[in-house]
């Protein structure tokens, strides 16, 4: 069984400087709890590698307020004009990916890969200054494994051993980031007793996740 | 029957979709290009987030906050839709299992090249997804008004950041359907009404045009 | 809706000198009525893709004993000896890589990617000849994707329009395979309608599969 | 209590099995190791064919085609087990997320290498997924009889074609446990009643050999 810890407890592990994947989609598969007790310690200069950083003072879009936050990689920031202005301002440094190949270099990171190889942004100025790696004269963008100290992953369902059930498009990066960070909290909306989630609905596999976030007080 | 612009490129769009593929449609105008798809062509639409299969917003009181497009709008989800993560959704786009998508365009040019992620120094908000669509789809359609506040998008060479290198395969437009090839930018096809004239005067890049130049036919 | 065709239909479509990924795992996931429609029809010179050849006369190898089979990339034969002759005689090519280089290279093939960067392997027999790329003065072994004109792959539930779902351990290849290949051809286990397999639990998404193996006649 | 060579190595393998880790056992030997795991222990047994959390064979009758081994024996799955497709439970393997794979051997050396997937010429069996182990596993345990009728298998260096170049962690056999080091092989414990002259004498290897060399220490 895993430790359930509180979203404090989970935010105090987190140090300045960390490096954080989290999880979602515009907010949706965020974890909200933990973000938001993140915020509220006044963690510093983080890395973050996720998807966008959804809106402003909302998801990822409240550590971009709170200014925790000195880089990040992600493919889109377009409904973020905080981040937009950050990122214009040099408060943040941002390098945007595309979307597809952000997240092959996750799974690259956590699946023991040496990198990605890919066409897309190939001849565009998002190549530049990347490597070209020639296949039988054919050239292909490479881009590096990504890696994390910490995933912030969220979820439908966990069970008491940490195997997690995603559901609909709140899935989109968080199984794939719980394979590439050192350790893996996991904020569920619902926690069940083992076995009630069958083998073929466990997405990311209990030996992967760290901590559990206990359900809230009004849960 | 007096057709919007939007309503034009829409409706002219839906033609290229075929029957039992998968498709994207990218927000804004090119989402509006399911209103046209009969159901009975078991056309599925993607939404990169990770749905085959999304549908439009449910009713009032059943959104799902897990179920959205992205945009971040709630949507709803046909019968027989799956759910599959980033990885996987990517890996229809890139890996060509995805027929068609269908894109805005802020630049094409005389060599199919298309434009339409970044204005440096004013817009930066990321590519998104936009660049593995251009680089992975079978076919990119651009749906797009033939100008912005006058100005031609259609040109010589695109001056903002390209997408991807490889060559769209049609711009539809509220004036014209034109195709991308070795030879440059044909013209196929004249919107209701519209004569080669205007569309020539609304495009500062080279058209090739036919002796004839249809209009183009909608099906309703 | 698909085409549900018989195993004889789908036999019909393959040629001589098709390259084919079969699914399963010492025959647990494998298309059993496929592979021997296929033996019926007397289809040579194969090339095969696939975990392994199961055991003498039983999955793939009724392929191998039946002499349909010219070309195999596979990990592990070794409790088929039909195959191991058949390789130290010279009359199939064997190609052997190792179980996780092999998945990642279909999965390379079905998603687009330029090919797998990985240490399995590395500096072993099994690496002679191969292309090592440098990635910051650390060494990686190259693997080139994976493609097929046909991948037969087997499910557990499959829906009137090929949507997807795998059960148990009959998982492995499967799924990837499906991304792989020009033609899918899926023998389903069971045949449900449109909506019985709920969206998160849809492995494969129909679009991806073309043919769907009728139900047999005692089922 | 008189232990056959078998349970001497898979208890002494036991005892270094961490507590809520994910291990994979390889086919014969290693397998057995199992039976001196405490369940209490939360320890998850992976098949690299596709599940973590296996059991062993369920009651006559039970099992199930779709539920196999890596040899494609049936077994079981405890509560809370998780069925992955290939690319996943190579991806656990790769990755670095399996703390101990346990294998045999048919030569390690003095650089800690090891050999055990083919004999050129006579076994052509394939790697299956002893490569991807060997390379991505957190822990290589060694799990093999010091000797293979009469002839030492801890040799100088490999003849045999290696699985991997990366240096295992731990050699387990039914005289010693030993150490591969930047020094060399460190014989670190003996098998009950084994005298270190004895192992010596049973390894072609050099071997260095500390002032006391404690027996082994079985829980049970």
């Amino acid at each position: 069984m895993k430790k359930g810890v509180t979203p404090e407890e989970a935010a105090a592990m987190i140090s300045d400087g960390a490096v954080l994947m989290i999880g979602g989609f515009m907010g949706v598969g965020s974890p909200h709890r933990t973000i938001a007790a993140l915020v509220e310690r006044g963690v510093r200069n983080l890395t973050i590698i996720a998807n966008d950083t959804a809106k402003a003072d909302y998801g990822i879009g409240k550590l971009i307020r709170a200014g925790a936050v000195a880089r990040l990689v992600a493919s889109h920031i377009g409904l973020n004009p905080e981040t937009q202005r950050a990122m214009i301002d040099g408060v943040i440094d941002v390098e945007l990916t595309p979307q597809g190949t952000l997240a092959e270099q996750i799974r690259a990171g956590g699946y023991g890969l040496g990198g990605v190889l890919t066409k897309t942004a190939l001849g565009t100025t998002a190549a530049e200054g990347k490597k070209i790696i020639d296949i039988d004269g054919e050239p292909w963008l490479y881009a590096p494994p990504l890696k994390a100290d910490f995933a912030l992953i969220a979820c439908d369902r966990c069970d008491h051993n940490g195997n997690v059930s995603y559901q609909l498009t709140a899935t989109n990066f968080n199984p794939v980031m719980a394979m590439a960070a050192q350790t893996v909290i996991c904020e569920p909306r619902e926690i069940v007793p083992v076995g009630v989630i069958p083998p073929d609905h466990v997405n990311t596999p209990g030996v992967l996740v760290n901590y559990i976030i206990r359900r809230g007080a009004h849960q | 029957m007096t057709l919007s612009p939007d309503e034009i490129i829409q409706r002219r769009v839906a033609l290229e979709l075929h029957e039992g593929t998968l498709v994207n449609l990218g927000i804004g105008l090119p989402t509006g290009v399911s209103k046209y798809i009969a159901p009975s062509l078991g056309i599925l639409f993607q939404s990169e987030n990770g749905i085959v299969g999304m549908d439009s917003r449910p009713p009032e009181g059943m959104e799902d906050e897990e179920l959205t497009d992205a945009g971040g709008g709630y949507i709803s989800a046909v019968p027989g839709a799956a759910t599959v993560d980033s990885t996987m959704s990517f890996g229809l786009i890139r890996g060509g299992h995805l027929d068609a998508t269908v894109l805005g365009g802020l630049q094409v040019d005389e060599k199919g090249h298309l434009a339409n992620w970044v204005v440096p120094g004013k817009m930066v908000p990321g590519m998104g997804g936009a660049m593995d669509l251009v680089s992975g789809a079978r076919r990119v359609l651009v749906a797009m008004q033939h100008t912005a506040r006058g100005n031609p998008k259609i040109v010589p060479e695109c001056t903002l950041p390209l997408t991807a290198t490889r060559r769209v395969t049609l711009i539809i437009t509220d004036l014209a359907v034109i195709e991308p090839t070795d030879a440059g930018l044909v013209l196929l096809e004249r919107a209701p009404g519209v004569e080669v004239a205007e569309i020539v005067a609304a495009t500062s890049a080279r058209l090739i045009i036919a002796e004839v130049v249809p209009e183009m036919a909608f099906g309703g």
